[in-house]
């Protein structure tokens, strides 16, 4: 059965195509994501405070390098049809990683009892970065114009980083029972406020139709067969890594999502030939519903057969 | 005739994509402006609809208050900058402002 | 006792009418407000998943015509005071209904533990349109200038409605297995987020003094016998259709409730030369605190004497 | 002599309630304006404070950069069709605008 | 010529601290201001970066149409009042309006 | 152990000096802090339902006494340095209390179950206007120029004031019981929304360095020694006045707060020619992370102490 978070956003997809006058005030929708990113950092901040944290460093190497292969592979496929600027943007949009996805993915394993390992929120904090830096190098090279001091503030200084680490570093030094008093708020009304923040990302998608309509099939192709692709990428990371089947199952679900907050951003400004339309109508008209509709638990099947665990 | 005395200056309203604010108002600083003023907007153009719905379509108004010649070497440096790759519009008219001095 | 929830409406009106500084954000009221909608077509939607659907279509008619009965007999009564487009306009806000008022009729009921049906929430859904259509006919006739595609649009597809029936459609594929992770943030606040809007309908009534002073009486009386009238339609239409003295009366406080937001943004447009101030001072500035001070305990008194339940 | 140059348009203001904003913006379009600026407003007129506090007291401003003709075509349809039932100020003063084609 | 027929008015501007929001709209409307419009806005000066993160550095943005004579009152009455202590700036422009009898 | 919630504010600290990007969205903050208040309120309101409210009066006279003996303390000592409208203008501000610190001390006496009394909150609300009043005289004399009317209005119907002696009167009408609905919203969710506040907290206190540092080495010791000076003052009073040790303390919390939201709003207003920036480095950029970093702890350390309670 379908989860009653996802239910949301199909509901505000219907409702953005059927172009109701149904809008969410944008400050709930930066709260919500500022509850959820820091929710997901304090859980996994919770779990490392129980485990030693040096013999992570190389599994932080891995998903650096499997960031970069999706973009470089992003990259080659999408030169083929588009301007370089465009190609590089978009490749850096779907070597980064989205929040929102990750989310959904938590979401479908504890629904399902399923364990993950609580580095996994420091997966999605690193891998977000490196792809922009390598998008910005595709885009124009290594020339004098990137002011390269800004844009690396912006990306790790950036708001989801901050909130993401920030949020890990306190699970980490409070503990569960430092928690405890504040788990009403971020861990209680988690799905709750996944909910509401889904139903707003149905009414963007929606917003995406016109223009998925003027870019037509390539693009579409692109989008279900690039977040496929990476998640196998994942799922060969992941087991290589040694994580359990639901480890596995949230890094491929990291590799196959697509960045639409701070990848659009920081392309803007660095990239400002690129079209964001184009990346957009890709990233959230077909990627991102496609993983949180019918990637997800593909990938947990996949995921369950190669690392081991029932499906 | 005017009971204060007032003194022209010149008023540039540029009305842009909220994504480049920080961008935009450093350009503005390094350039001369002594100072500026921003609100939030929506819009349509060229460029399509910009509802605001979402950070990536929101728009700013940024006014300046300045001599003319610093508002046409404004125009020209965003001309150049950033007319081509984003959405913008931008247009003078003439002011009176008391302590000019500070324009 | 005095519900806390309306311990909050007196405050706020208390501080409105004091000239307090007291300001909510709009976004809080907003937010506030969707999360009260969903959870209404939540619970209403979990409810009617234990049914069959198909009996309850006559219902539907019943209480369309209901709401329309209550929009000929308010503007035949504010015809003889009022120009045609002021009545007419006024009249819509009377027959229509207000999802505030159901809201402290619902948790006046779960407080008394008094059971009610699940459709209850769909009467909601479906009597706020018609009123408005006739109150635009009624004002305008079927002139060629009415944009009628337009209007239908924004009223099938207004915020209200999509958020109400789109919740009742989640939580009827849902279930209540699948509602439960969502249930602390839905169900467990819903009577706080119920108080912090209150607070705010609290200041807007106290808004509404001055217009209502230079009304005058008539205006009074009219908003305080016309929810009285209704209500016992709505209970004889209650109770014809066979409901629960909840149900009863919870019908009896939609039918006594009058619309202050999509009734008056519709007929801002469609019927331009109605005065709106008028009309709200009527809804909120009498109905509205009427109804939920004193006429919720009245009409279940009522509605228990003809439901044949325990008062 | 400008440095720049730039050619003369009109700037359009109009203040109004923002119960009309898409009626409006429709009223904009269909009669030929190719872009428009909105920014959330509040304030006081003949029609009493309108203070935002909630949608229906809320104002909107809309700028709009257009030629001269197509300003006042737009003037005497807000005159016509809204200034009578409707909270509404509008009024217009002339502004430099490069691109003026785009206008 | 005008296919309507617009009057001159004269538009003032203010920027300055929202904390002084309802004490300055007292003294438009005592000093016979018939209407004004506000919007929220951030901005630079003279005083700082007012970035409007919080109550306390946050702008508005006053807007008044009248006549000349008003509107340098008006002004006047700002720079005697409030140019010393507080972030503000205010300039005037020229612009056209129906319906002059309403400014 | 440092209390969660704290840490909080130490992330947004870290955030704003490392100028990170992340904000929270202004209505956020305002949404939150009307939830504090009204839930500090409603506590409090629940408590003195259980008591006499007569005895209570002498203990307001006692704590205005004690906001005005601090404000002419604090102005004596900034008149040696400032002119007089800045040393008047900052002595108010450390005479009246900040709800924020407040709010910080409840949840550190809560994880620590340690009681207080519940007319604290009325503390609160009666400490805040008297040293406005004062501060106003001491920079102008009573001037023709003052609207008393007008200031005494804001003042006493600030939003602060009327949110918490709202709650108040709503948490003693409606008791435990008529409470308990709305529980899950304003007591639950207490620690996590104070946890959020105070990130936002942290990133408006980083906002103060540039100003501090210019300022220089007075100002940091007023900032330190004023409040350390002022909880003695409400350790005596709080000792005299026969609290228990968790009221000491948060009567000396209550002491050695400074306003940064009632204050600097009226004093710009009243005493125009203030420097706001010099009063808000002071109070905000090193009272109030003193306070809540190291001075509650100690306070309590002294209190228990003096009212004879375990430390
Ligand atoms: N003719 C116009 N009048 C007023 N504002 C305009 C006009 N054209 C464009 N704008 C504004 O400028 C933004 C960018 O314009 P554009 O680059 O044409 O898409 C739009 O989103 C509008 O807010
Ligand atoms: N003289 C004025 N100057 C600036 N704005 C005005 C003026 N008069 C009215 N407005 C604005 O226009 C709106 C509608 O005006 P009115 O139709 O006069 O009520 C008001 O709410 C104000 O925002
Ligand atoms: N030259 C300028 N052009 C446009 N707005 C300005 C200018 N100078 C100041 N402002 C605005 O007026 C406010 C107060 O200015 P000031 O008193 O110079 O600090 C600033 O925060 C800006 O919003
Ligand atoms: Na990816
Ligand atoms: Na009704
Ligand atoms: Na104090």
């Amino acid at each position: 059965m379908i989860d009653v978070v996802v239910l949301f956003f199909l509901l505000g997809l219907l409702a953005g195509l059927a172009r109701s006058e149904l809008k969410l005030p944008p400050q709930l929708y930066d709260s919500l994501s500022l509850v959820l990113l820091l929710a997901i950092g304090l859980k996994g901040g919770e779990g490392l405070a129980q485990q030693p944290l040096l013999p992570l460093l190389p599994q932080f190497g891995a998903v650096i390098l499997l960031g970069i292969a999706q973009t470089l592979l992003a990259y080659a496929v999408l030169r083929r049809r588009f301007a370089r600027a465009d190609a590089a943007a978009t490749a850096a949009h779907y070597g980064s990683v989205s929040v929102a996805t990750f989310a959904v993915g938590v979401n479908w394993l504890n629904a399902r009892a399923i364990d993950f390992e609580p580095q996994l929120p420091i997966f999605l904090a690193i891998m977000e970065v490196p792809p922009i830096v390598l998008g910005i190098l595709l885009a124009r090279g290594i020339r004098a114009g990137t002011n390269w001091r800004r844009l690396g503030h912006e990306a790790f200084f950036g708001k989801g980083v901050v909130l993401l680490l920030g949020g890990m570093a306190i699970g980490w030094s409070a503990g569960p029972v430092g928690l405890a008093p504040i788990k009403p708020l971020f861990f209680d009304l988690f799905k709750g406020a996944l909910a509401i923040f889904l139903l707003e990302m149905g009414l963007i998608v929606a917003r995406q139709a016109v223009e998925l309509r003027r870019q037509g099939l390539f693009l579409v192709g692109f989008g279900v067969l690039m977040p496929v692709v990476s998640a196998a990428l994942g799922i060969g990371c992941g087991v290589a890594l040694g994580l359990s089947p639901g480890g596995v199952t949230l890094l491929a679900t990291l590799a196959a999502s697509a960045s639409y907050i701070a990848v659009p951003a920081t392309m803007r400004l660095a990239v400002p030939e690129a079209n964001p339309a184009l990346s957009l109508a890709a990233v959230l008209g077909v990627t991102f519903p496609f993983n949180i509709l019918a990637g997800i638990p593909f990938y947990h099947w996949l995921a369950a057969r190669f690392a081991g665990g029932a499906p | 005739m005017s009971s204060v005395s007032t003194d022209k200056r010149v008023m540039l309203t540029i009305v842009t994509e909220s994504v480049i604010e920080n961008a935009l108002l450093a350009d503005l600083d390094r350039l001369g402006a002594r100072g500026y003023t921003v609100t939030d907007a929506r819009g349509r153009g060229s460029r399509g609809v910009r509802d605001a719905n979402w950070d990536e379509a929101a728009n700013i108004r940024v006014e300046v208050i300045c001599g003319r010649s610093l508002a046409e070497t404004l125009l020209a440096h965003l001309q150049e900058r950033y007319y081509a790759n984003y959405a913008m519009v931008a247009c003078l008219h003439e002011v009176e402002v008391l302590r000019p001095e500070k324009f």
